[in-house]
């Protein structure tokens, strides 16, 4: 577990950046460190991808580094597949959560299987980059929240940074890790900015670690990426009712830190799960059931979820009905049975 | 006897003989496509085109060029969410709607609601996706306009779903679908085009080749000699066509919707052509092409080309210039008012339509959110 | 609610049929009563199927009706929307659950979303039928339980036979809806066979409701398709320990039948979710934590779950360690915490 | 010049000059294949064919036979889960190994596990996956062949990035993949190909047309000339070759692989040929061809067409052909007696190779495993 407040205070060297820079940064450090690393994806070259994400790669490392690929998801992928069967260690870049669907099954029944298919002989170092998430004013396909269908592959680590510092260390160690990670990057918060110190940057320790990322006694917000800032806003507002939140930032869906989760929710006995994909068959179902598995007799009342209907996401003018937001996080919490019933 | 034969049948009847004596099918016409791309603007064959058609084409391309020009500054003026223009391109957009009969389907890509606003659909509706209020502005039967499709080249198979259906039940219907060059990358557009032949579906595939996906130049897209090449692999004609002439991808789009009414199957065509403004309102273009590349190509402008034409030959003639102007800008003036006022929205438009009828689920949801609403309007 | 017996007492004309024969006639009586009525897919004229599902249907009703497509399963899929489109009803069969990823893509972009798309002028009556799950002896690539990945994609419908009726009435309900359906068959129960009268097969009233498949007081088991019969053995061995469990057949995964789910578990106060597909991320989760939510006083245990483990389905011969099975589903109703803790 | 480019510089070269002055590339040489299948035995040019290489193929092809019958049988007593054989299509699958260097890679289908047995690999490792112990029974890297491929023509987009992988570090390491006719129609087929004419990665792809997808007959899987003509839509080479014809069968890869060397970039090879037993021992062939047409093709059997040439030429007599025959029979006897051994299982091993490092979640699981093992032992 790892406690860490979202923009810590200001040291010597830090300033303002975005995730967006952070990530740049990470791939940047990557190809520099490890001569394996190679990014590809749709317009990751010249133009630097369309979130700017790659900028200036291919010009500083050229174009075998930094790759223009054909239009094809899964082609990116199978031949990733194919490089990281090399020993290359290919970070390819989906441009859209839903432009990375045609590639499920390169990734289901290829990328998540080569190492036990190979009893550990073919591992396959691939990061597979995919913003994700809405309230971007995105129209429809380019604000999907696709993350239940990585979560019931096995063999995936899946990622998500909701802070510009882990989107650093997150990334950077995720391309480190000898296994495929899908490295799930939240939209709206590209640009979102924290006090950070570009000039040395760190890695996480390891993946699959939670951070709380506020301290409270009342009850446990879990959520993860885009959510974050949402509830830590939320946290804030419910100190006007009487509730001291704790947030917990997941960072990692798979592997899942029961500990960290489980350690909060038994101090608090209440917690709901904040996330924007759907709720049915989404990550809360998961969390939600393995909170109450794990700490039934702590908890005061069930583990509710706040998320994104049950719906395709919706067009740009009426999204901000679908997002979860401050008050309905609010209500969620005081669902909480605060009077205890029988 | 072929009359009498199922589809199915007849495409059994071309079964090869076991490969002792395997023979190459060569029977769908000449493999290759022409290694130039079809002109006609500026040629003899120019003079052979109906007069109507090419005044028809002329002031549809004047007013598609206006409308990409009125589409982008609304993005401008917040009213879209995005807009991914055409111009350039307007011949292929326009061609391809006037070649449709009333019962024939296009189906655009996300580029193309001006093929669809060219055949007649009413721009606001056509602008729906873009500007956000809701993911289909228009109901597909009743104009057989198919959604527009963002994901690239999934509307292919659709097509030839839809053409396939329509001729196993008889009806003379053709089916044409529009897809970039990037999209000739993804495995549906091969999927697609391969059913189709198999099917001999009755559906013209219509390529615009405008040199770039986003910014990926074509050689980063292929190494084929042409995208019109690919047909070959299908077993279906391939064609090659100026996608700036008007009047030439007019008529190789007729030919194969003809020969695709008349039982002959898909053809896909390749237009090149090209997109004079960047990808979207969001892109920056100079980032990967230069100036001089979109100067030479506006030296090749599609309405500056049959503009020519039609004056050469005295169809049109200063005036006529001015009210094709005119008229194309009281269509964008329209549309701009029409755009101006706040769309009508309905949030619980969100939970209608994803079951035929609605789950006690998404009942409860709703009731979440018109609870939310309420509170929110006492506030 | 329904409260069926899986084998109904023998009543006049009724014979045992297994599932393949029910599936099988109604395709054929779909066919029959519905000119719209297309099936398609990889080997299912001549051959009738890698399963046998659609023996005969070429021959009786021509390759037009049943049509062996091109090995393509995003084309058929793809292909299926347009003629959907165009106002026939196709039923497609995809020939083993993880040859059906390649259409994710049509199923999740396009079919999930037509009707919501076009605001209901465009609904895509497509029936996808996929057999899936293990316990056959298949290698890699044969025997996932995929259900997550339907679950979590608003717009579908999903059903599930475990009995020879259902097999029947589910099969016609689902071709009958106007919605897309994702039609899960059992593979292993292709071959069980149940007392069933051929000679009046009868739909189901709707789909979306489960059924009790064997009354108990101590314990709820809330299960599906190729878990049914698994859950039904455990049941009869239970009652040696003293444990009489009730059974609940969820049939329709979305939509979701929490009405007969709670109020059984509101009876017993004890839970236990029993499928193949791997636990996290699965469909237990949302199944355990809606039934949390909604009967969490009545509560005596967390509702826990019995699942494949979280790896990719193993090699034949390692299959059965994998499964779950009556033991298992035992060991779970033991830690029902059947001593009141605190 | 083009030498000290890179790959990606090469292929800008290429980058078409803007359309107005727009030409068809048609350099990589003719764009049709041949419309006859090449064919070797029975010929002058089979004259010329190292008689050391026709007599590997042809001892490969018996014991390849052998082995294929052997793996049928062993279906039979329960010791496969099941067979995909290759019996009937020995020719491709055996030149698809001989024709590979040392430091090329092969990337087999399902039903190839004859072609990484002749290239060497331990038969009963080769049989992992069909025996089902577990999923791939080798170590890639150590033979280079990649894991048998159940998914159809996914194998290809991986036999793409390994050779582009090789060519940007340097190595002159060829990858030949194999499809069948069905696999050609899935999207994956399509963008392996095309991926690899724009990198011009060094990989051949060999389509064994065997004339069907399980059951579906090949002119239900495409209405092209032939599966070669394919090639034309990727700018690459195509051939068409007589798949029972070893000998041809492998000077058409040889080209192809050396060409891939010398940085020619990819070809596709199409080898037509007929499976003549049932898909798998689970399939029944009878209800979708009959027995005539299998008869045609026992005809052409490709070990009866190369026997006769090497007799007729005197490079085999008798007693050769019971040598090549008695070491079949020890090869089928050997592997029969391995496979009659219980598979060592360590059920643990579903934990195991998940993560590089197990997670608390897995070693959870597999503490409950081992906890109820131990209880099933105690019992
Ligand atoms: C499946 C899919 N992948 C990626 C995208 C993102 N994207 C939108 S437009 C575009 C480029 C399309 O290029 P092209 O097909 O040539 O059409 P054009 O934009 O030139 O009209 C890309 C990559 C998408 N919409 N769908
Ligand atoms: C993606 C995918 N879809 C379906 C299948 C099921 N399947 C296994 S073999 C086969 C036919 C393959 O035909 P072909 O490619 O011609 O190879 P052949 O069996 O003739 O060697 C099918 C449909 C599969 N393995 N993978
Ligand atoms: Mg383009
Ligand atoms: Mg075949």
């Amino acid at each position: 577990m790892t406690t860490t407040a979202p923009a810590p205070a200001a040291a010597a060297g830090t300033k303002p950046a975005s995730m967006a820079q952070a990530l740049q940064r990470a791939l940047r450090d990557a190809l520099t460190e490890d001569p394996t690393v190679h990014v590809m994806g749709e317009d990751v070259g010249a133009l630097g991808g369309v979130f700017r994400i790659t900028d200036g790669l291919a010009a500083d490392f050229g174009e075998e580094r930094c790759t223009d690929t054909p239009l094809a998801e899964a082609g990116i992928l199978g031949t990733a597949v194919g490089m990281a069967m090399y020993g290359l260690r290919p970070v390819v870049e989906m441009q859209f959560d839903a432009f990375a669907y045609p590639a499920f099954e390169q990734l289901i029944s290829h990328v998540s299987r080569m190492r036990n298919r190979t009893r550990g002989a073919m591992p396959l170092p691939i990061t597979i980059r995919v913003p994700y998430g809405g309230g971007i004013g995105g129209v429809e396909h380019h604000s999907d929240s696709s993350e239940a269908y990585y979560l019931a592959t096995p063999g995936l680590h899946v990622v998500t940074p909701a802070t510009v510092a882990d989107a650093y260390g997150l990334l950077r160690q995720s391309i480190a890790s000898d296994d495929p990670v899908v490295f799930l990057e939240p939209k709206r918060l590209y640009w979102s900015k924290d006090v950070w110190n570009p000039e040395a940057p760190s890695s996480v320790e390891e993946l699959g670690r939670a951070a709380v990322r506020r301290a409270g006694r009342s009850a446990t917000l879990i959520t993860y990426g885009p959510s974050l800032p949402v509830c830590l806003e939320a946290a804030e507002a419910a100190r006007a009712e009487g509730w001291d939140l704790e947030v917990v930032d997941l960072r990692s869906l798979v592997p899942f830190d029961d500990a960290t989760v489980c350690a909060s929710v038994r101090r608090t006995g209440r917690a709901v799960i904040v996330h924007e994909a759907a709720g049915f068959g989404g990550p809360g179902g998961e969390i939600a059931a393995r909170v109450t598995e794990r700490c039934f007799h702590h908890l005061e009342a069930p583990v509710l979820r706040v998320t994104g209907f049950d719906i395709p996401y919706p067009p740009p003018m009426l999204e901000r009905h679908h997002l979860p937001g401050v008050d309905r996080i609010l209500d969620a919490v005081a669902r909480l049975q605060w009077e205890a019933e029988s | 006897m072929t009359e009498h034969m199922t589809v199915m049948e007849q495409r059994a009847a071309h079964r090869p003989a076991p490969p002792p004596a395997w023979k190459l099918r060569t029977d769908p016409g000449p493999l290759l496509p022409e290694a130039e791309p079809r002109r006609v603007l500026g040629t003899p064959a120019a003079a052979k085109a109906d007069p109507q058609l090419l005044r028809a084409l002329y002031e549809q391309l004047v007013r598609g060029r206006r409308y990409n020009a009125q589409a982008t500054a609304l993005t401008k003026q917040g009213r879209l969410a995005v807009y991914p223009s055409s111009t350039g391109q307007e011949a292929c957009e326009v061609a391809a709607a006037l070649v449709l009969e009333e019962q024939d389907w296009l189906f655009p890509s996300y580029r193309d609601t001006l093929a669809a606003v060219a055949r007649g659909l009413d721009p606001v509706q056509a602008l729906s996706l873009l500007r956000g209020d809701w993911h289909t502005g228009y109901d597909p039967r009743e104009h057989r306009i198919a959604p527009l499709s963002t994901p690239l080249a999934t509307q292919l198979p659709h097509a030839v779903g839809l053409a396939h259906a329509a001729r196993l039940r008889g009806d003379d219907t053709v089916a044409l679908a529009l897809v970039g060059d990037g999209g000739t990358s993804e495995g549906d557009f091969h999927e697609a085009l391969n059913f189709a032949a198999v099917w001999q579906a009755p559906v013209v595939f219509l390529v615009q080749n405008n040199g770039f996906a986003i910014s990926v130049p074509l050689h980063k897209q292929t190494a084929a000699p042409s995208l019109a090449h690919k047909a070959v692999g299908y077993g279906m004609p391939g064609r090659l066509v100026d996608g700036n002439d008007a009047v030439a991808v007019h008529q190789v789009l007729d030919e194969a919707v003809r020969h695709a009414r008349e039982g002959g199957g898909p053809t896909l065509v390749e237009a090149v052509t090209y997109r004079l403004e960047a990808h979207t309102n969001a892109d920056d273009a100079t980032r990967y092409r230069d100036d001089e590349e979109v100067a030479a190509w506006r030296a090749h402008d599609p309405i500056v080309l049959l503009e020519k034409e039609l004056t050469d030959r005295d169809l049109l003639d200063e005036s006529g210039i001015q009210a094709a102007r005119d008229a194309a800008d009281a269509f964008a003036a329209g549309l701009r008012e029409r755009m101006n006022q706040d769309a009508e929205l309905d949030p619980m438009d969100l939970f209608r339509h994803i079951y035929a009828e609605q789950t006690q689920q998404l009942r409860e949801q709703a009731a979440q959110l018109r609870a939310e609403l309420e509170a929110e309007d006492e506030r």
